[in-house]
C-alpha cells in the first residue's frame, strides 16, 4: 500500500499563536486516519492547510505523490481531495439536489451537468436524502445538513475524502447509520480522515489515530494504543474515575 | 415552585409547522433536560420560548405570568438567558468584549468582575485567548464562550442547545461537573442534549421530544430504567 | 434539448416579444420609443442580473460599460465612418475587454468593498473622459445628422436601432436562461451561496467570477452605442451617469434577482411606472415622489421582488420560473 | 508654487476635509451597524442645509443656535425613516434596504424639487475674515471644522465609553446575539440611523453657513462619503474623520500640480486602489 | 398685413374676457374656423436644471396665453389658428428626451416643437423634430454645435456660446488698454467650453496672456484650491464661470478669500436676479445677457420691453430673466412665421422662418441659412451686465456694454 498523503513538518502560525508544530504522518492508501485532540489543538487548522486553505510557514503536503503545498483547493478538489465543513455551510439558497449536483461538476471528474445531476442522485440515495432533494439546503435540521455536506463532498468523487466532526450534534442512531456511511465510502476505496470527538465512533472505525494538542503531535498508533496512552487520557479523554463519580453522584 | 411554564406551544417557520403542542415545566434550582431525535423540534422549541420564534398558539409562563408575546431582549433582561444553537458569537469582538455583552442586564452587571473570575476558572482556554476576536477561535473554543457567556448573564434560567456539541470529552466531563455547581448558585437550567446517557444522568427531570410533540416526562431515573423509552426515543 | 421546453423561458420570450412586436405593427413611432426605453432596460437589467442575481456581486457603476461603450461606437462612428452595426460589436467587446481587466484586480474584493469600488471605477472613467481629449472632453461626440443618411434618413436609423435593441434583448434572456441551466451557471450561484466553499468543492472562482462580469458587460457596453447613436451625441455626464445605474439594480430587485424573468419584469414594471407617472397629468409634478413611494410599498411589501415572491408562495413554480 | 500658496490649501483642505468627514461618519455608522447603503444620504445632507435655510430666513434664528434643533430634528427623522421605511425590510435581502433608501431619496429630492425648486440658496450670516499671514479665512469655515470635530469626539465617546455605544457595536456585528443579551436591537438600529441622519444633517446645516446650495447638493457629498467611508473603514467614525481630512487634503493639494479636473480622476483611482490593497481601510485592522 | 394683427401686448390692456375678433369686426362675419395648433416641449420639472426650464416655461406660457387671449393667429385661408402645450418633464437628463419628443410629435400630434433648456438635451431632441419634419424653435440652447450638424428645421434664439464672453473682452479693451493678463476659468461642460473655446481664440488673437485656462467640475461648490491658484497666477482680469450656482458661489468665494482682480466677467449667473444675494459680493461683477429689462429696443414685432416686464411680473409675480425672455421669443419666433406663411405648413414656415429678419423686444432676430450652420442665430447680440449700487446703496443691474445700450458707465477697476 502507497502513501496518499504525506504530511512533512507542518507549521503554521497566527500572530503569536502557534497552532501546528512541525506535524508530521504519511497516510497509506484506503485507510481511515482518527484525528483528535482537545478543543483548540489544531486539528481543522491541520484540513485547512491541507486542503489549500491556508499555506503552512513552514513544511511540505505532497497528495498522490505530488507536492500541493500552497495549491488552491479548488485545483486540490479537481485533483480528489474533498472536505467536509466543522461548522456546515450548505449552499442555502439552492436545492440540495443542486448542492449535490455542483459537488460532482467541479470535484475530480469534472463532469458534464446532466451526468452530474444522476451522480448527485445516486449519491443522494446512498447517503439517504433522496427525498429531500427539492427541498431547499437551508430548510434541512442539523443532522441533515450534515448528510448533505457529505454527500456534497461524496459526489466529487474524490481520493481523499476530510472529515471535521461529521458526528457532532448527532443522536446515537443517526451516529450509528454516519458510521456505517463512512465504512462503506472506505470500501469503496477512499481514504479518509476524520476529526471527530465522539470516542465510541473514532475508536471504532479508525485504522489509526493521532493526537493532537497544542499543535503538537503528543500521542499515534491503534485506537487501543493511543486510548491507553496517560498523556492523551491527561490531555483529552479525561480519568473515567471523573465520568463515573458524574453519573453515580446525586 | 414552576418558575417557567410552556403549555401547548405550536409554532414553525413560514406556513411549516414544527411544534404541534409542546409543553414543559421547570422546576426552580433544578435542572432539567430536553431530549429528541435530531430534527423533533428542540431548537424551535427554545427558540420560540426565547422569543426569537412567535408562538403561534399556547401559552409562556415565567413565574406564573403570561410571557409569550414578550420580546427576546425584555426576557433575556428578566433573566431568561438562552445559549443558542450555532454560537451566535460577537465574531469581530474580542473575547473578554463577549462576556462582557453577556453582562448586559441589570443583576449581572454589579457582579460582573465574579463571574468573570467564575468562568476564566471553568475555562481556563478562554482566558489564554482573552483579546482574540470570538470569530477566529477553534470550533470547540466558541461553544465554551457561548456557554461562558451566558453564565456572565446571571441568569434565572439558563437554556442551553447543545451543551457538549464539538466539545472534547474530558471538557465534556468537566462541564457537566459544572453544570451542577451552577444549579447550586440558584440557576434553573433546562438543557437539550444530543449526549443522552450524560445529560440524563446529571439531570433531575427530563422530556422528551417527539416531532414537536412533548411525548413523555419523568424523573431522570425513571425515564433511564424504562426500557421502552430507551429504544424508543434514546436510541440508546 | 428538453431545456428548451421550459415554459418560463417561453413565457419571458413571449413577453419581450409582444412587448417589441407592438410598436412595428401599427408603425408606431411613440410605441417605439417608449419600447425602446424599456428594452434598453431589460437588456441593462438582465445582464447586470448575471453579476448581481446569479453571481451575488453587487455593481453599483455598472454603467461604466454602458459609457465606454458607448464612447467607443460614437467615436469610431463620428472618426472613421464605421457603420452601426461595427460601432456597436466594438462597444460590447470595449466594455468586454474593460470588465476582463478589471475583473482581474476588483472581483477579489466582495460584498460592499466590490460594490465600492465598482463605484471609484465609474466615476474614475467619468472624470478621465471628462479630460479626455480625443473624446472630445466634456463637450462629447457629435455626430452629424448626415450620418442617418447611410440608414435610408433618420427614420429608418431610429427604427433600425429599435430592431437591435428588440434582437438583444431576445438574445439577453436566452443568455441568461442558458447560463442559468448550465455548469457554469451553477458555478456562478455556489458562488453566490458561499465563495469560500465555493472554491473547496472546486468552482475555479476567479475565472468564474471573472467571465461573469464580462458577460454582464458586454451587452450594456452595445445597447450604449445604440442610444447615443439615436441620440446623436454623447457627453461624459450621460454616459457615466451613476443614478442609471442604480436604477438598473432597483429594476432587478424589484423584478427578482437571480431569475429570468425578474430583471425583465422589473425593468417593464419600473420603466413604464416612471412612464405612466411622467406623463400623467395628475402625477407629472410630483412624479418622483410618487413613484418612490410606490417604490418604498412594493419593497416594503415583496422584498424578495416579483419572481421571489411568487416562487416562495407557490414553490411548484419554482421549476417553471427559472 | 510659493510657500504661502501651499499653506493657504493645506489649510484649505483640512477645513473643508474635517466636514467631509462628518458628513460621512453617519454613513459609515449606518452603513456600519445595519450594513444598510443609505442612498439617502445626500438627500438628508441636503435636508440639514435647508433646516438652517429655513430656520435662519424665517424664524431669524443664529445659524449656529439653529444648528441645534437642526440635529434634534435629524435624529428624529432618522427614526422615522427607519421605523417606515427600514425596519421592515433590515432583515430580507441584502440589497432590500438599498432599494427602501433610495425610494427614501426619490420622495425626498422629489417633494424637496417641488417645495424649493432647484434654486440655489444661501444662508446670509457672515462671521467675517481671520487672516494670518499669508492665509485668509472665512470664520465660518473655522467654527464648521470646530463643531465638526467636537461631534466626531462626542461620537467617538459615545461608541467606545458609553454602555448604549457598546450595545450598538453588538447589535452591527450580530444582531441576533444581542437580542439574547437583552439589548433590545431593533431601538438600537432605530436609534443608530437615527444618530446617522443627524450627523448628516449637521453636516449639511455646516455646509450651508458657507456654501449655496440646492436640494441636490447632498449628492456630491454623498459620493465623497463613500470614498471617505473606505479610506477610514467602515464603521470606523475615527476613521472616517481621517478619510475626510485625506480627501480635503488631496483636493486642495492635487490642483497645485494637475489641472482641477483631474482631480476626481485621481481621487477616484487612489481610491480603488485602496479598495485592492488594504480592503479594511487605511486605518481598520487588518484581517 | 401686421397692422391687423392684434399684437399680443395690445390685448393684455384690454378686457380679456372679450373676444377681439369678434368686436373688432364691423360687419359681423360668421366667426371664422378656430384651429388649434399644439406646441410640444419638455420642462425639467425635476432635477438641475429646474430652475432655468422653468422661466424659460413661464415665459413661453405668457406668451400663448397673450396669443390666445387675442383671439387666435389669423391665417390666410380666414381660420384663425390657437394655441395649447404639451409638455412633459425630462428630469434635466436625457435618457427619456427622445421617447417624450416621440411622443409629443406622433401621439400627441404637436405642430411645432420648442426645445428642452440646455444645449445637451436640446440636441437629443433635435433629431426627433428633424426626423417627424417639426420644425423646432430652441431657447436656452447656446452651444453653436448643434447647428452645424445639418438641420433643416431647427432655429435658434440664443446668441450662440461663443459669442458670449467676446464682448467682454472688447469692453475690457476700451475701460484699460494696459491689461494683459487673463485667467480663464469655466465650467468643464459643454456650453462654457464652447464659450471659452471662443474666448480663448480671441483674446490671443488680441494679444492677450492667458495666465490661467482651467476648467472646474460640474457641481463644484468649494474653489479653494482654484482660487489659491488664480492667486498665484495674479490675473489683471478673471472670466469665464459656467451656470448659476457655480458662478455666484466662485464670486462669493473669490470675494471671501479677498483675491485682487480689475475685471471679472462669468457666464449665466450675473444677469439673474438672485445674484444681488450675493451681497458685497456681488458689486462690480460682469455679464452677458441674451436680454435684459433695460435694454431699450424699439421692436417692428411683438411687445415692447416694458410691456414684457409687467405682463411677466403680473403672471408670475417675479421679474423676467433672460431664461423667460428666451421662452416668450421662441414663441413670438413661431408667431412671426405662421403670420409671413399664413399656414400651419412646415415648408412655408421653414420659408418664413429662413427668411425671418426682425426686431422684437429681446433684440433682433435672424438666422443662418447656409448649409453648414442652418438655424444659428445671427441676429442677436449679447448685452453685458454690471451690479452697481444705486444712490439707497442697493444693487442694481445695469447695462454697461456695448456702448450704445449702456445704462451707465461701467465701475471699474473692481478692486
Ligand atoms: N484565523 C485565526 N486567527 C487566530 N487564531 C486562530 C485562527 N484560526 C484558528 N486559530 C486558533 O488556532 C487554534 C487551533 O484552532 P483549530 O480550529 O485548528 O482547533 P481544532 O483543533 O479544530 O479545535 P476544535 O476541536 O475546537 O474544533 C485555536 O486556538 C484557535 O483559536
Ligand atoms: N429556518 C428554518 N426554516 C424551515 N425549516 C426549518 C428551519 N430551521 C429548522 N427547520 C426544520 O424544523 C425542524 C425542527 O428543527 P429543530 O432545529 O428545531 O430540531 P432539533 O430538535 O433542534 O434538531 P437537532 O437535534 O438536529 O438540533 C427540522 O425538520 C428542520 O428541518
Ligand atoms: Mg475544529
Ligand atoms: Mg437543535
Amino acid at each position: 500500500m502507497s502513501a496518499i498523503l504525506n504530511v512533512e513538518g507542518i507549521t503554521k502560525r497566527f500572530g503569536g499563536l502557534q497552532a501546528l508544530t512541525k506535524v508530521t504522518f504519511d497516510l497509506p492508501e484506503g485507510q481511515i486516519l482518527g484525528l483528535i485532540g482537545p478543543n483548540g489543538a489544531g486539528k481543522t487548522t491541520l484540513f485547512n492547510v491541507i486542503n489549500g486553505i491556508y499555506s503552512p510557514e513552514e513544511g511540505r503536503v505532497h497528495f498522490r505523490g505530488k507536492d500541493i503545498t500552497g495549491h488552491k483547493p479548488y485545483h486540490l478538489s479537481r485533483m480528489g481531495l474533498a472536505r467536509t465543513h466543522q461548522i456546515v455551510r450548505p449552499l442555502n439558497g439552492l436545492t440540495v439536489r443542486e448542492n449535490v449536483t455542483a459537488g460532482a461538476c467541479f470535484g475530480r471528474e469534472n463532469q458534464k451537468l446532466g451526468r452530474a445531476v444522476q451522480i448527485a442522485d445516486e449519491v443522494l440515495e446512498f447517503i439517504g436524502l433522496a427525498e429531500r432533494a427539492e427541498q431547499l439546503a437551508s430548510s434541512l435540521n442539523v443532522a441533515q445538513k450534515k448528510r448533505l455536506e457529505m454527500a456534497r463532498a461524496l459526489a466529487s468523487r474524490p481520493y481523499l475524502l476530510l472529515l471535521d466532526e461529521v458526528l457532532a450534534g448527532l443522536n446515537s442512531s443517526e451516529i450509528d447509520g454516519m458510521i456505517a456511511i463512512v465504512r462503506k465510502i472506505r470500501d469503496q476505496g477512499v481514504t479518509i480522515i476524520m476529526i471527530e470527538h465522539v470516542m465510541k465512533a473514532v475508536m471504532n472505525i479508525s485504522d489509526r489515530i493521532i493526537v493532537l494538542d497544542y499543535g503538537q503531535q503528543i500521542a499515534e498508533g491503534t485506537p487501543q494504543q493511543v486510548a491507553a496512552d496517560t498523556r492523551v487520557i491527561e490531555a483529552y479523554l479525561g480519568d473515567p474515575k471523573l465520568a463515573e463519580r458524574l453519573m453515580k453522584e446525586e | 415552585m414552576a418558575i417557567l411554564e410552556i403549555r401547548d406551544v405550536t409554532s414553525g417557520y413560514g406556513e411549516v409547522q414544527i411544534l404541534w403542542g409542546a409543553g414543559l415545566t421547570l422546576e426552580e434550582n433544578k435542572l432539567t433536560c430536553l431530549v429528541g431525535a435530531n430534527g423533533a423540534g428542540k431548537t424551535t422549541l427554545l427558540r420560540t420560548v426565547m422569543g426569537l420564534l412567535r408562538p403561534w398558539s399556547g401559552s409562556i409562563l415565567f413565574e406564573g405570568k403570561d410571557f409569550s408575546r414578550v420580546p427576546a431582549h425584555t426576557k433575556a433582561e428578566m433573566g431568561l438567558v438562552l445559549v443558542p444553537e450555532g454560537r451566535q458569537l460577537f465574531t469581530d469582538m474580542t473575547v473578554v468584549e463577549n462576556l462582557e455583552m453577556g453582562a448586559t442586564n441589570r443583576r449581572s452587571r454589579p457582579k460582573f468582575k465574579d463571574n468573570l473570575e467564575r468562568v476564566f476558572e471553568m475555562f481556563p482556554r478562554m482566558k489564554e485567548r482573552a483579546n482574540q476576536k470570538a470569530g477566529t477561535l477553534s470550533g470547540g473554543e466558541q461553544q465554551m464562550l457561548a456557554v461562558a457567556r451566558g453564565i456572565m448573564a446571571e441568569p434565572r434560567v439558563l437554556m442551553i442547545d447543545e451543551l457538549s456539541l464539538g466539545l472534547a470529552p474530558l471538557l465534556v466531563l468537566q462541564l457537566f461537573d459544572s453544570l451542577k455547581q451552577l444549579k447550586k448558585t440558584g440557576i434553573t437550567i433546562l438543557l437539550v442534549e444530543q449526549n443522552v446517557q450524560m445529560a440524563l444522568a446529571v439531570s433531575d427531570y427530563g422530556y422528551v421530544l417527539s416531532q414537536g410533540r412533548s411525548e413523555l416526562e419523568g424523573p431522570t431515573r425513571q425515564l433511564m430504567d424504562n426500557q421502552h423509552v430507551r429504544t424508543a426515543y434514546l436510541g440508546l | 434539448m428538453k431545456n428548451w421546453l421550459n415554459p418560463g423561458l417561453w413565457f419571458t420570450l413571449l413577453l419581450i416579444a409582444l412587448l417589441g412586436i407592438w410598436p412595428i405593427l401599427g408603425q408606431n413611432a411613440a410605441a417605439r420609443e417608449v419600447i425602446f426605453t424599456v428594452l434598453l432596460s431589460v437588456v441593462f437589467a438582465s445582464s447586470l442580473n448575471i453579476l448581481l442575481g446569479y453571481t451575488g456581486y453587487v455593481s453599483f457603476g455598472h454603467i461604466v460599460f454602458y459609457g465606454l461603450g458607448g464612447y467607443i461606437g460614437m467615436f469610431l462612428i463620428e472618426r472613421y465612418n464605421v457603420s452601426l452595426w461595427i460601432a456597436t460589436l466594438a462597444g460590447g467587446a470595449a466594455a468586454a475587454l474593460l470588465a476582463f481587466l478589471l475583473g482581474k484586480a476588483i472581483l477579489r474584493l466582495r460584498g460592499a468593498y466590490f460594490a465600492l469600488a465598482t463605484i471609484g471605477i465609474n466615476e474614475a472613467m467619468r472624470a478621465f473622459v471628462n479630460n479626455f481629449a480625443p473624446f472630445g472632453g466634456p463637450t462629447g461626440i457629435e455626430l452629424k445628422f448626415q450620418v442617418y443618411k447611410a440608414y435610408g434618413g433618420a427614420a429608418q436609423a431610429l427604427w433600425l436601432t429599435y430592431y437591435t435593441i428588440f434582437a438583444l434583448a431576445i438574445l439577453v434572456v436566452l443568455v441568461s436562461f442558458f447560463i442559468k441551466q448550465s455548469k457554469f451557471g451553477l458555478s456562478l450561484m455556489a458562488i453566490r451561496e458561499d465563495e469560500d466553499t465555493a472554491e473547496v468543492m472546486g468552482v475555479v472562482t476567479p475565472n468564474a467570477k471573472t467571465w461573469a462580469y464580462v458577460l454582464s458587460a458586454i451587452l450594456p457596453g452595445m445597447v450604449g452605442v445604440l442610444f447615443f447613436f439615436k441620440n446623436g451625441n454623447v457627453e461624459p455626464g450621460d454616459a457615466f451617469r451613476l443614478h442609471f445605474s442604480i436604477e438598473n439594480l432597483v429594476m432587478v430587485m424589484l423584478g427578482g434577482q437571480g431569475t429570468v424573468l425578474g430583471p425583465v419584469l422589473g425593468a417593464v414594471g419600473y420603466q413604464r411606472l416612471r412612464g405612466f407617472l411622467l406623463t400623467n397629468p395628475v402625477f407629472k409634478n410630483i412624479q418622483l415622489s410618487v413613484a418612490g413611494a410606490l417604490l418604498l410599498l412594493i419593497v416594503l411589501f415583496i422584498p424578495a421582488g416579483a419572481v421571489g415572491w411568487l416562487r416562495n408562495r407557490l414553490p411548484r413554480l419554482r421549476k417553471v420560473l427559472p | 508654487m510659493g510657500n504661502s500658496g501651499l499653506i493657504t490649501s493645506l489649510v484649505d483642505g483640512v477645513l473643508i476635509g474635517v466636514i467631509y468627514g462628518l458628513a460621512a461618519m453617519g454613513m459609515t455608522l449606518i452603513w456600519g451597524v445595519m450594513s444598510v447603503i443609505n442612498l439617502a444620504h445626500g438627500s438628508v445632507i441636503a435636508l440639514g442645509m435647508f433646516g438652517i435655510y429655513l430656520l435662519f430666513t424665517s424664524l431669524g434664528l443664529n445659524p449656529y443656535l439653529a444648528l441645534i434643533l437642526v440635529a434634534i430634528l435629524g435624529l428624529l427623522l432618522g427614526v422615522i425613516i427607519y421605523s417606515i421605511a427600514i425596519h421592515r425590510v433590515v432583515n430580507a435581502s441584502h440589497l432590500s434596504t438599498l432599494l427602501a433608501t433610495f425610494s427614501v431619496n426619490m420622495i425626498v429630492i422629489g417633494l424637496g424639487t417641488a417645495i424649493f425648486s432647484t434654486s440655489p440658496r444661501n444662508v446670509n450670516y457672515s462671521l467675517g475674515n481671520l487672516t494670518l499671514g499669508p492665509v485668509t479665512l472665512l470664520n465660518a469655515r473655522l467654527v464648521a471644522a470646530l463643531a465638526a470635530v467636537l461631534v466626531t469626539s462626542a461620537l467617538y465617546l459615545f461608541l467606545y465609553r458609553t454602555r448604549l455605544g457598546k450595545y450598538v457595536r453588538a447589535v452591527a456585528n450580530n444582531r441576533a446575539a444581542a437580542e439574547l443579551m437583552g439589548i433590545p436591537s431593533a431601538q438600537i438600529l432605530a436609534l443608530s440611523f437615527g444618530l446617522g441622519t443627524m450627523l448628516a444633517a449637521i453636516a449639511g446645516g455646516l455646509i450651508a453657513t458657507f456654501f449655496p446650495f440646492t436640494i441636490l447638493s447632498g449628492g456630491v457629498y454623498e459620493l465623497k462619503s463613500f470614498v471617505i467611508v473606505v479610506l477610514g473603514g467602515l464603521g470606523n467614525p475615527l476613521g472616517a474623520l481621517a478619510g475626510g481630512l485625506i480627501l480635503g487634503m488631496l483636493e486642495s493639494i492635487i490642483p497645485i500640480f494637475l489641472p482641477n479636473t483631474w482631480v476626481p480622476v485621481l481621487e477616484f483611482l487612489l481610491f480603488v486602489l485602496i479598495l485592492l490593497v488594504r480592503p479594511s481601510g487605511l486605518f481598520g485592522v487588518k484581517k | 398685413t401686421p397692422a391687423a394683427t392684434p399684437t399680443p401686448t395690445a390685448v393684455v390692456t384690454e378686457a380679456p374676457t372679450e373676444a377681439p375678433v369678434a368686436t373688432e369686426a364691423p360687419t359681423q362675419p360668421p366667426p371664422p374656423v378656430e384651429k388649434t395648433a399644439v406646441i410640444g416641449f419638455t420642462a425639467s420639472l425635476t432635477g438641475k436644471l429646474n430652475v432655468e426650464s422653468t422661466r424659460q416655461n413661464d415665459g413661453l406660457k405668457l406668451w400663448m396665453d397673450q396669443v390666445n387671449a387675442a383671439g387666435g393667429i389669423p391665417l390666410a385661408d380666414g381660420s384663425v389658428v390657437k394655441f395649447e402645450s404639451k409638455f412633459y418633464d425630462d428630469e434635466s437628463n436625457k435618457d427619456r428626451v427622445q421617447e417624450l419628443y416621440t411622443k409629443l410629435a406622433t401621439e400627441d400630434k404637436a405642430d411645432f416643437l420648442i426645445s428642452p433648456y440646455s444645449s445637451g438635451l436640446a440636441d437629443a431632441a433635435a433629431v426627433i423634430a428633424e426626423q417627424y419634419g417639426k420644425v423646432m424653435i430652441t431657447t436656452g440652447a447656446a452651444s453653436d454645435a448643434t447647428y452645424k450638424k445639418g438641420y433643416a428645421l431647427v432655429y435658434q434664439s440664443y446668441t450662440p456660446a461663443s459669442h458670449y464672453l467676446t464682448g467682454a473682452l472688447d469692453q475690457l479693451a476700451s475701460l484699460d488698454p494696459n491689461i494683459k493678463k487673463i485667467a480663464i476659468v469655466y465650467e468643464n461642460e459643454k456650453f462654457s467650453v464652447s464659450v471659452v473655446e471662443a474666448l480663448k481664440a480671441y483674446a490671443e488673437g488680441k494679444g492677450y496672456e492667458i495666465v490661467l485656462y482651467e476648467g472646474y467640475d460640474t457641481g463644484t461648490t468649494d474653489f479653494g484650491p482654484l482660487l489659491n491658484k488664480i492667486a498665484e497666477a495674479q490675473p489683471e482680469s478673471i472670466m469665464g464661470g459656467g451656470h448659476f450656482q457655480d458662478g455666484s458661489t466662485f464670486a462669493k468665494q473669490l470675494f471671501d478669500k479677498q483675491v485682487a482682480v480689475k475685471y471679472l466677467a462669468l457666464l449665466v449667473a450675473p444677469p439673474e436676479p438672485s445674484f444681488a444675494e450675493l451681497g458685497d459680493a456681488a458689486l462690480g461683477v460682469i455679464g452677458p445677457s441674451q436680454w435684459e429689462p433695460l435694454a431699450a429696443f424699439t421692436p417692428d414685432f411683438g411687445p415692447t420691453g416694458v410691456e414684457l416686464v409687467d405682463a411677466y411680473t403680473a403672471a408670475f409675480g417675479e421679474d423676467p430673466s433672460y431664461h423667460s425672455a428666451g421662452g416668450y421669443v421662441a414663441g413670438l419666433i413661431l408667431q412671426k412665421a405662421i403670420e409671413t406663411a399664413g399656414s400651419l405648413d412646415t415648408a412655408a414656415i421653414k420659408a418664413a422662418l429662413d427668411g425671418m429678419d426682425m426686431m422684437t423686444f429681446y433684440g433682433r432676430i435672424k438666422f443662418d441659412t447656409s448649409a453648414e450652420a442652418h438655424g444659428l442665430q445671427i441676429g442677436h447680440d449679447m448685452v453685458y451686465i454690471q451690479w452697481q449700487k444705486d444712490a439707497a446703496g442697493a444693487l442694481v443691474k445695469q447695462v454697461v456694454w456695448p456702448t450704445a445700450g449702456a445704462t451707465a458707465p461701467a465701475l471699474f477697476p473692481l478692486r
